[in-house]
């Protein structure tokens, strides 16, 4: 399947952050702005909107603070559940990606909002999922849906979540033994 | 050809009591114990009354042997199994058992009941249902009335046990 | 809840109950279950009672996610459908959105309209071959035939419209791969309405069946409190009285230019989340009239599209409302031919999350009922 | 995969030939022929036209065409053609290989399934064959930690229970039952009350987790309906006076018990729904809960015989309902009642050419003669009609109010779903027994009332 040897990832996919075109940017809709401005008002410094676009938007967080900024989302925001979870491996900066996508049902005038919640957590070369650095604190006190998707990145790119009451394999056999599958260095066979 | 027929009756009767308390496996035990039963409505149909006969099997052998093999299944399965050897204990149960047996012949034998004779016809159980029909109607009315409401006296106890494991 | 550290033996989770008490039974509900589908539910029960449920789904775990890395943005298109092949149109829905918005193409109108019908009449398919398997785990085989029959009239109408009687491949980014045959609104609509008159036979023999409604009604309430804190989707959701419906609060395409209702029940229960998907059927065949109506007669089904396109150096999450809820894709984009990262955010993966949550303190014979009344699909779960 | 074994040879093949062949013929010869004759010592040959028939007359007479019929006829009334062929074992049989046909027609027919349709040249019924076939030739496989011997006795006790259930159903008059009891009924209670013991059994000897609970579930659904079944048939039993079946049927000449006591005969229908595990009732086989409930580690013939022994047991619930309620094989008879001549002598026909004689003769299965105690019992008056009398044989008329309960019993297969533990004991304990309760007073009314029963005026 995929060897852990220490070949450095190709060099071709430049980070996110490091390609910021300063284009003429479409006029910031206000509605989306106003409870981003929420969160960066409480947060200040922990806080950095990556985009505002209409009916989307995305707030990095600091690892550490992420279960404070989902408690203060979920207590005085309508977002009330997390649609999906999704990690993304990030070889050239050492990361992995965490993104919550936060809807809500209970307010009709937020129907259409996704909140990307992202975080970054380190990443080790040779994972040993669970007992190396690459952990991030649960969101399951604040948006229990999520319980199913931190399994799931949990076994496919070995970001443990501490808080997790059950943090064993979901999809993957329970005697998996390889790389997290959905790390970049885990190389598909004939690719 | 009677003759045959009782002892072959006879010989399953008690060979299956005996297998019944010796067997080891409890579910086993209570197949035999059904034997034993059968045995009996065996004896019971060479006496001329397939009634009582009928009524053995349906109930000792339909009913009340299913109470004791689901008794017995729920059981835990290390007991099914368990081993009980007391050599002291098996010696003393078959001499009793002797005692007991030949205690109840002598008491049998003295009291005549071999030479009793009687040419009387054997009560057909048609009388039976016709006298209750007929003459003993208020007892089976108030026999019918007490077994409805005893099962619906059962349904309520049931059903108020059944409401309080709910609750839990 | 205790926090939990990860045992560092990995035992099969059926195997690692200690000290538990006899009266407790542990039964492997599949992975070779009548009543399971493609998955495994470790059911604990005491007496008839289930006292814990663990659902261990991913035997059949494709890694479409790991596998769309590798493909450009065209070559993903077969292998996306593959999770519900039933749903075919609408599991590839927001993929292709979020492509068309990441290379930035428009699509013709008629497309537009050409992409609802086709996405109604998957929806419809897909809820039929759910409906005949509800039908069987309740041990109602009429109910089994009788979905599975009609339903291959509308596949009859796909294999006109696409090709192919399952998998479609039919979206393409930019319109439609290939236009609808000649007489295909008359055709449509003959069948359709026939179709309709069959479904509604339905309610005769099975949702009005006093039997079914006494088995199924108050079993597996879940709340509407629960249903949002649980972030169940699609029937599950609208079963337990929350009005969200994609096609409605987040229009995509011709939606908001057509009459759509969604159906709302209160009641939360294992008979309510059946009834939902199949007044979503009926709701289907006015929409799909619409449509038929509204549809350009002509004009163009595709926008050239240039080859091997190449995305932007953004992210993109589109979300449309396919036969089980939400479907949501989370596309990662760099200047490259194949995505950075895809996630599929699909609704039975989501829905599953209800399933221990309403089994615990349920009768085992309603076990079936409340399972698949999640109107889950484990190929979907496993991606 | 090779066709020859590799080690293949002919002078080996041969060998295995002749040792077969010695092996049987040495069997035959000493075992074989001795048993046949000691079983021909033991059975009490039957006298015809005067002669004991013993073997050789038997192959004698099997070439002389004048003798054949009467040997037939000794055939037909001794108890082995009643245990194997008519009243018993291949009649049951018969229709219950009926019933599976008809039950899949019907079943297509009401579900748009098209396998049963196109199925095989004649109506499918080869697939019948071919699926009995199928079963013969499979593996049996036992599970590795089972108790062996259960798991092997159950499904012939199975059968065995079944087949002494349909012993006791009484299908013609004049006894044409393999086990004519006194206390017939009373019988079959006894006979009923075994399949929970032998299904308990079964399930515990698999020693797997769903037979158990199926098992289980066999037991609650079996012992909590047994109760109402037994109970709704005691107002007939109230009513007629008499356990014997055949009575029984007799005593419905001018009715069926059902005008008297539909609420018995609903209530006996459903606790047969229930006892036979029919859909509404099939929790002990509910294929989405417990796999196939206590018969999941069955393979091969042994499934084969459980099936085969819950079909036998629905003809005989189903005949059950037709002796008791629907008045067995009493059928329109002609009135007003025919000559005696008629039947027994037959009339000379004036200004016939030919043979003179007008007679009324039986069609049905007891087709050679009347039977001769019919006509002494109507000398006697304890008969009100003779077979002679019905338009058509009381056969027929048993078999098609047969078929007809069986196709009641099959028709919610169709229509409900499968319904819960629960609601089923519910069912049974608190609305069955309720209801035969009050069965059994309108009963106990009707006979202190008058109208109708022991000394009743109809």
């Amino acid at each position: 399947m995929s060897t852990s040897e220490t070949t450095p990832p190709p060099k071709e996919i430049p980070p996110p952050k490091a390609a910021p075109p300063e284009k003429t940017k479409p006029p910031v809709p206000a509605f989306e702005k106003s409870y981003v401005d929420q969160i960066t008002n409480q947060f200040s410094d922990d806080v950095e909107v990556e985009y505002i676009k209409e009916n989307r938007t995305r707030v990095n967080v600091k690892k550490e603070k992420i279960a404070e900024v989902a408690k203060f989302i979920k207590d005085n925001t309508p977002f009330d559940h997390a649609e999906s979870v999704t990690g993304v491996d990030f070889p050239e900066d050492k990361e992995i990606g965490v993104i919550y996508h936060l809807g809500s049902y209970t307010d009709p005038t937020y129907s259409k909002q996704v909140l990307a919640l992202a975080t970054r957590v380190p990443r080790e070369e040779n994972p040993n999922p669970g007992n190396d650095s690459t952990k991030l604190q649960s969101l399951r006190d604040m948006f229990y849906s999520v319980e199913f998707h931190e399994r799931e990145i949990f076994e496919m790119l070995g970001v443990y979540f501490e808080g997790h009451p059950d943090n064993r394999r979901l999809l993957l056999p329970e005697d998996w033994a390889d790389l997290p599958p959905l790390r970049k260095d885990f190389k598909n066979r004939g690719r | 050809m009677a003759d045959a027929l009782f002892l072959a009756i006879s010989i399953l009767t008690i060979g299956s009591a005996i297998a019944a308390l010796e067997m080891r496996s409890l579910v086993y035990g209570s197949i035999a114990l059904m034997g034993t039963l059968g045995g009996i409505a065996g004896f019971y149909v060479m006496l001329d009354s397939t009634f009582v006969a009928m009524f053995q099997l349906a109930v000792y052998v339909g009913s009340i042997a299913v109470l004791i093999l689901f008794t017995v299944m729920l059981v835990k399965r290390e007991l099914i199994f368990k081993k009980i050897e007391d050599p002291k204990r098996k010696f003393a149960g078959i001499g009793l058992m002797l005692i007991v047996i030949l205690a109840l012949g002598a008491i049998i034998m003295d009291s005549g009941i071999k030479t009793i004779t009687t040419d009387s016809d054997p009560v057909d159980f048609r009388e039976i249902g016709g006298d209750f029909l007929t003459y003993y109607w208020p007892a089976l009315i108030l026999m019918a009335l007490i077994l409805a409401g005893s099962v619906m006296g059962a349904l309520v106890l049931a059903r108020r046990e059944d409401t309080v494991e709910n609750e839990q | 809840m205790a926090e939990q550290v990860i045992p560092t033996k990995k035992m099969p989770p059926g195997l690692q109950v200690e000290n538990v008490d006899d009266r407790i039974m542990t039964l492997n509900v599949g992975p070779q279950h009548p009543g399971s589908g493609h998955m495994r539910i470790i059911v604990k029960i005491d007496g008839d009672y289930i006292v814990d449920a663990d659902p261990d789904p991913g035997y059949v775990h494709r890694g479409e996610e790991k596998m769309a890395e590798s493909r450009n943005y065209i070559t993903n298109i077969p292998h996306l459908e593959r999770p519900v092949i039933h749903d075919s149109c609408n599991i590839l829905y927001p993929y292709i959105l979020g492509v068309e918005d990441l290379v930035g193409i428009e699509v013709p109108e008629r497309a537009k309209y050409v992409r609802v019908i086709a996405a109604e009449l998957n929806r419809c398919i897909y809820i039929q071959y759910w409906l005949a398997i509800y039908g069987i785990f309740l041990g109602h085989s009429t109910m089994f035939m009788w979905p599975t029959g009609d339903r291959e009239l509308l596949i009859d109408l796909m294999e006109k419209i696409t090709g192919a009687r399952v998998t479609h491949a039919y979206f393409i980014p930019g319109g439609v791969r290939n236009d609808v045959p000649a007489n295909f609104e008359d055709v449509c609509l003959r069948q359709v309405n026939y179709f309709e008159k069959r479904i509604k036979e339905y309610a005769d023999i099975f949702y009005d069946n006093p039997i079914l409604k006494a088995r199924t009604e108050d079993t597996g309430v879940l709340s509407r409190e629960d249903a949002i804190r649980l972030g169940t989707t699609g029937s599950v959701l609208r079963a337990s009285g929350v009005d969200y419906d994609l096609r409605i609060k987040e229009p995509y395409d011709v939606y908001d230019e057509l009459d759509v209702h969604t159906n709302v029940l209160k009641e939360g229960d294992s008979y309510a989340r059946s009834k939902i998907p199949w007044l979503d059927m009926l709701e289907s065949c006015n929409i799909i009239r619409q449509a038929l109506e509204k549809m350009p007669k002509s004009g163009s089904i595709r926008k050239k599209l240039k080859p091997n396109p190449k995305g932007r150096n953004d992210e993109v999450y589109h979300r449309v409302e396919s036969g089980r809820g939400s479907a949501g894709c989370h596309i990662i984009s760099r200047e490259k031919p194949e995505p950075y990262r895809l996630k599929l955010s699909v609704s039975s993966f989501r829905n599953l999350i209800a399933l221990p949550y309403l089994l615990k303190g349920e009768k085992l014979g309603n076990m079936p009922a409340v399972y698949w009344s999640l109107n889950y699909w484990p190929v979907e779960a496993d991606r | 995969m090779s066709v020859i074994a590799p080690k293949f040879r002919l002078g080996y093949f041969l060998k295995g030939i002749f040792d077969n062949a010695f092996w049987i013929l040495t069997l035959v010869t000493l075992a074989g022929i001795p048993t046949i004759q000691i079983a021909l010592f033991l059975i009490p040959l039957p006298v015809i036209n005067g002669q004991l028939l013993t073997a050789y007359l038997a192959f004698t007479w099997l070439f002389n065409p004048t003798m054949q019929i009467p040997l037939i006829k000794a055939l037909l009334y001794s108890d082995l053609f009643r245990i194997a062929a008519f009243p018993g074992f291949g009649f049951a049989a018969l229709i219950a290989a009926g019933t599976i046909f008809v039950e899949r027609k019907m079943l297509a027919k009401l579900q748009l399934r098209v396998g049963p349709f196109y199925c095989g040249k004649i109506e499918g019924i080869l697939q019948l064959v071919a699926d009995g076939l199928k079963l013969i030739s499979k593996e049996i496989i036992i599970p590795a930690k089972a108790d062996k011997p259960l798991f092997w006795a159950a499904p012939v006790l199975f059968v065995g229970t079944a087949a002494a259930f349909v012993a006791l159903i009484p299908v013609a008059p004049g006894g044409w039952v393999v086990a004519d009891l006194d206390v017939g009924l009373l019988a079959v209670f006894a006979v009923i009350g075994f399949f929970p013991i032998i299904t308990i059994l079964s399930a515990w000897s698999a020693n797997s987790k769903f037979p158990f609970i199926g098992g289980i579930r066999a037991l609650h659904q079996m012992v909590s309906f047994e109760i109402p079944l037994i109970l709704s048939l005691l107002g007939v039993v109230i009513l007629t006076g008499t356990l014997n079946l055949s009575e029984i049927v007799e005593s419905q000449s001018s009715f069926p018990w059902i005008i008297f006591m539909p609420i018995g005969a609903i209530v006996f229908f459903i606790t047969v729904l229930a006892e036979l595990e029919r859909i509404p009732f099939d929790l002990p086989e509910a294929e989405s809960e417990i796999v196939a409930g206590w018969l999941t580690e069955f393979s091969g013939m042994i499934y084969g015989l459980v099936q085969l022994g819950s079909y036998l047991k629905l003809y005989a619930f189903a005949a059950l309902f037709v002796i008791i309620f629907l008045g067995g094989w009493t059928g329109p008879v002609f009135w007003p009642p025919l000559d005696v001549e008629l039947i027994t002598e037959g009339i000379p026909i004036p200004n016939y050419v030919g043979d003179p004689i007008l007679t009324v003769t039986t069609p049905g299965l007891p087709l050679l003669d009347k039977d001769p105690n019919e006509w002494v019992m109507q000398q006697q008056g304890e008969l009100v009609y003779t077979s002679g009398q019905l338009l058509v044989s009381g056969v027929i008329w048993f078999v098609l109010k047969t078929v007809g309960v069986i196709f009641f019993i099959l028709l919610p297969r169709g229509v409900f779903p499968r319904i819960r533990l629960d609601m089923l004991l519910h069912i049974g304990w608190y609305k069955l027994i309720g209801l035969s309760f009050v069965n059994i007073f309108i009963a106990l009314g009707l006979v202190y009332a008058g109208v109708i029963g022991p000394g009743g005026i109809l």
